[in-house]
């Protein structure tokens, strides 16, 4: 049993006596962390979302550069335009070709401009469709970086289908016939991060954030007040370690104490051990079964009451690929 | 590589599901805006007058906002539907202050039990999967139970080999679930996937407002899109955009004729001919493929 | 053997001949009109060239007005915009659901600014593949009417990939897995008309016109003299005698003497007749062998001399899909 | 419906091609423009100097037009390649005035037999199905003879499990073979069609210029698409287009980098960096397949 399947079955368990109103919570949270084998360490989880937005920060381009060997960009979308904002290419790294697609923020005010800030448009996300294609035809597995605040919301955005974009990438990412691994490396911002992280495996950096809300959006919608953006941050269980703790993530990539951007390089290589490690794993099932488990997962996320099936859920039980 | 045989998949959920699939009548209860004005006219409205009306303005063709149960009551045949799924409720995975006591409150002031409600009717004397969203429920918003129904009404249709109507109505994302909500947009979408498989056809109804993570999920996913006149639709809301670009939005921006234009719209239709549409394509979907009508 | 077939036989006699400097030219003319049966009717190809633009000549919508007993028309391309130089949608004709898709003039200056003159860009082109595709999806055989000068050659066509979209649509209809049946109903201009025009069966109206180029660009072009349109019209062969003549398309639909716009219910009738025959004849074969004929069919257009194999081609010796 | 069996097809055709692939050395005619000016910077330039530096201007860096031969000794290791179909040859189907004359004539300005060469050779130890356009014969332009040696190449790749790269430079179609020459968009696009089944990867190289039905056919249709720098790619020609729209055309139209930008291009690669591009991609195709390196 795999720590994510373990997590799984606690939250099950505090599930049910949510609704029976047993309170077992506190035990229940104290056996999680126990199991995380994690000591808390004293990093808030704004501070997180301080260190995931570090102007600092390496960029997709910046890993994938120390990463491969061999690294050729990508252009273009094939229908509209080139999104600067996502980019994509070709890898090599050792004796494998790998597809890299990533969102792109800038390092500088000029390269953020030309980057819109790594916020892509439709054509980013079809351009990471078209390169997650060409993947698939040519037997590469695919690696996706997360780093957005969201897509762009803005005219040109909607006028050319941000929404058609990032739906499309869902479906077909989450049946498209190679390995893919993503990772969350810095903000992973709602449906703008989700169209390009639907995955056989799914990771953050230690200080990457993924939410379905900025904690500014959260807090002035749900909280109604804008200031209280530090107090949603937590209450919006946004952290690596949130996310694994509820089974979303499959693991955590550490980072140096200070952040990532005070050493890349240590970043890189762990970045690269962890998905050459997947990648291996990955590739040593058979395709049909890495799909298999691809749909198992997606298909089960979500925590609810189901009264006819007690804790067993619907897709638990009757799995489009058996159990 | 062989394809994945989704349907023994299928074929073993269909005895389970079946049990539940015995047409009850309609729940009478609907949920309108209390407003006795037309928000485009301005002109006052009587609530039985709308109603007779399919809740569209006799005076502008305003076409009000309508809940699942209403939305039923003019869809399926005789308005005869059996509700499945209807049992799941929420929880608070993130332990969200005030969830229970919002969500409460939504379920009194609606008098329904969720943003969605999962069905299977008749339109037009075809057995179809019919899946309604009601923006009066938080929002319509978009929390794990909504996610799961959507999820196993797409693929009831697959299993039965139904067509699948989807009429969407929502803020988006369930906040208040975090990053679970986030997840229903990939799990919808992968239902979906799974669907298309099947080659049952999902059509997609877009009605006022739709916008958030369902726009950029289930919401774009249909074989065919048709939209209710005058639907705001989009990802970003109109206020969000209009704070990003520190301007005024165009008129008639995101709104069903625009979405038309721009090409990702199939057709705005208004209310009124909406089952005579929708009994065409389940028929045009249906008919080739050795069914008899 | 078909007549198609048995115009091909004289086209490789003919050619044979040629390249031995044999004049038997004329004696081969004369059998293959006698083949067609064609009493010569004193049109000339400039006058079919003025019927094909007729201004109150009929349209696709009309066509599929009086064809169908029940139509919906669909809009869009999903990426970009809806182009109504381009129209297409679901019709019912009896118990078969079928695929409508083609180009669009207007009746009058006001439609025709809407339209574009029947010159689609490439938001036109895209909505014909994604209604394509979704025939294919749904088993519906798929009718294109072809009716344009040309693709628009403006910026706004360009920028957004005009030669992408028609490059595409030729390489996905060639292999779509339903039965298509194309008619060139007025003009059939260039790669814009060939864009949708892909298909187990081309058939002409007796008045419409198909060719690489329009007279008056070859005339100014190769005969270096924009007023010798008329005579680069007969030069060119672009009418449906020619057409048939050459083996390019399969049969003529016949229109009063005064051309189609005098009796359009005529017209309609014998279109829908025409449609309705062949798709009955295609829907009974097996789909596989619809698609190897219809491979066989695209990979054989050209006339050349090969003297390794003599007057056999290469593909008619080596099909993809046998003999 | 069961995939049609294109392989089947590719492994009949398999010996009867096989005997004519004995490499030998490059053809060392070639074609270059016989300015002595540079057309961007109009500084002088030696045809000897300027074959030096792979017909780039050493001044500004201008890519010269160059010709199948010329290109095949800067991309095939140690220039050598086998052509095939090279027998083929135009017959006047219209009986168009003057095509015999025309075709003649470039046949003995150029050097050259057609508007394309289609070759076998290596490329970074890699065999590789070569197609190359000469846009000296005739403007590039395609006809039957064209389309069928364009056709029969990519067929030959997708039967041996080559990997294809197609040099396009063209005026369009070939028009005194009419109706024919537009037909060869449909033939070349199909064949493409069948070669995608076999998962070998096509690479599209756009050199100046790339315009007309060759655009809108193979030119477009690669897995990979480059293009030389500043090389002018279209549908219609400028010319046609400032006559539609009766205004200049905005700096940079129709480039190279414009349609990098418009995303239809992956890459603008200078002719330098070609065959390393070129290598590292057939690799990365080839490698992850079982292929050793
Ligand atoms: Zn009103
Ligand atoms: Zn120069």
């Amino acid at each position: 049993m795999t720590q994510r399947e373990l997590q799984k079955k606690i939250r099950e368990l505090k599930n049910l006596a949510a609704h029976h109103k047993l309170d077992i919570h506190e035990d229940l949270s104290r056996i999680a962390s126990k199991i995380e084998g994690s000591e808390s360490i004293d990093v808030t989880p704004w501070q997180r979302v301080e260190l995931a937005r570090h102007p600092n920060r390496p960029t997709t381009l910046e890993y994938i550069e120390k990463i491969s060997d061999e690294y050729l960009e990508l252009f273009g979308d094939r229908v509209f335009g080139d999104d600067p904002a996502m980019v994509g290419g070709i890898a090599r790294i050792g004796g494998v070709a790998f597809t890299f697609i990533g969102h792109q923020k800038g390092k500088n005010m000029k390269e953020n401009l030309r980057r819109n800030y790594g916020m892509a448009q439709p054509e980013g996300y079809r351009k990471a469709l078209r390169l997650a294609y060409q993947a698939e035809k040519f037997g590469r597995p695919i690696i996706t970086f997360v780093d957005t605040m969201g897509a762009f919301p803005g005219i040109s955005s909607e006028e050319r289908g941000i929404s058609e974009a990032i739906a499309r990438n869902l479906k077909e990412f989450s049946v498209l016939k190679t390995p893919i691994i993503t990772t969350v490396i810095g903000e992973g911002g709602s449906g703008g991060a989700i169209g390009i992280a639907v995955a056989d495996r799914v990771f953050m950096l230690e200080n990457a954030v993924y939410s379905v809300i900025s904690p500014e959006g959260c807090a002035s919608i749900l909280l109604r007040d804008a200031k209280k953006a530090q107090l949603a941050a937590g209450l919006m269980k946004m952290t690596a370690r949130d996310l694994l703790s509820f089974g979303i993530i499959d693991g955590i990539v550490a980072e140096p104490p200070a952040g990532a951007h005070t050493d890349l390089s240590f970043v890189a290589a762990r970045l690269k051990e962890n998905i050459l490690t997947h990648y291996k794993a990955l590739s040593s099932k058979k395709l049909e079964t890495v799909l298999k488990e691809r749909s198992r997962r997606w298909l089960s996320f979500g925590e609810f009451y189901d009264p006819e099936e007690k804790e067993e859920s619907f897709f638990k039980k009757f799995l489009p690929w058996g159990s | 590589m062989a394809r994945i045989n989704v349907e023994t998949f299928f074929q073993k959920l269909l005895p389970r599901t079946k049990r539940n699939l015995q047409y009850g009548m309609v729940d009478d209860r609907v949920f309108v805006q209390k407003e006795h004005k037309c928000p485009t006219c301005s002109n006052p409205v009587e609530t039985d007058q709308l109603k007779e009306n399919a809740f569209v303005c006799y005076h502008c063709n305003h076409h009000f906002r309508i809940s699942a149960p209403e939305r039923l009551r003019l869809l399926a045949d005789n308005g005869e539907y059996q509700e499945f799924s209807g049992g799941l409720s929420s929880l608070n995975p993130l332990d969200f202050p005030d969830y229970e006591e919002r969500f409460s409150a939504a379920k009194e002031k609606s008098g329904l039990d969720e943003a969605v409600k999962t069905v299977v009717c008749k339109i037009g004397g075809r057995e179809t999967v019919v899946i309604v969203m009601s923006f009066q429920f938080m929002g319509g918003s978009m929390g794990s139970v909504v996610g799961e129904k959507i999820t196993r009404a797409v693929l009831l249709a697959a299993q039965r080999g139904l067509p699948c109507v989807l009429f969407t109505a929502s803020g988006g994302a369930r906040m208040q679930e975090g990053i679970y909500s986030l997840m229903q947009m990939a799990k919808t979408s992968h239902a979906i996937a799974l669907l298309e498989r099947t080659r049952m056809p999902l059509i997609v109804v877009l009605t006022d407002p739709t916008t958030g993570g369902v726009t950029a999920s289930f919401a774009m996913l249909g074989d065919i899109t048709l939209a209710e006149p005058e639907a705001l639709i989009g990802f970003a809301g109109p206020r969000v955009i209009e704070g990003t670009i520190k301007q005024k939005l165009p008129e008639g921006f995101q709104k069903s004729e625009f979405l038309q234009e721009k090409g990702f719209v199939d057709r705005v239709v208004p209310r009124k001919d909406l089952k005579k549409t929708l009994t065409f394509l389940i028929d045009a979907h249906i008919a080739i493929r050795g069914g008899k009508k």
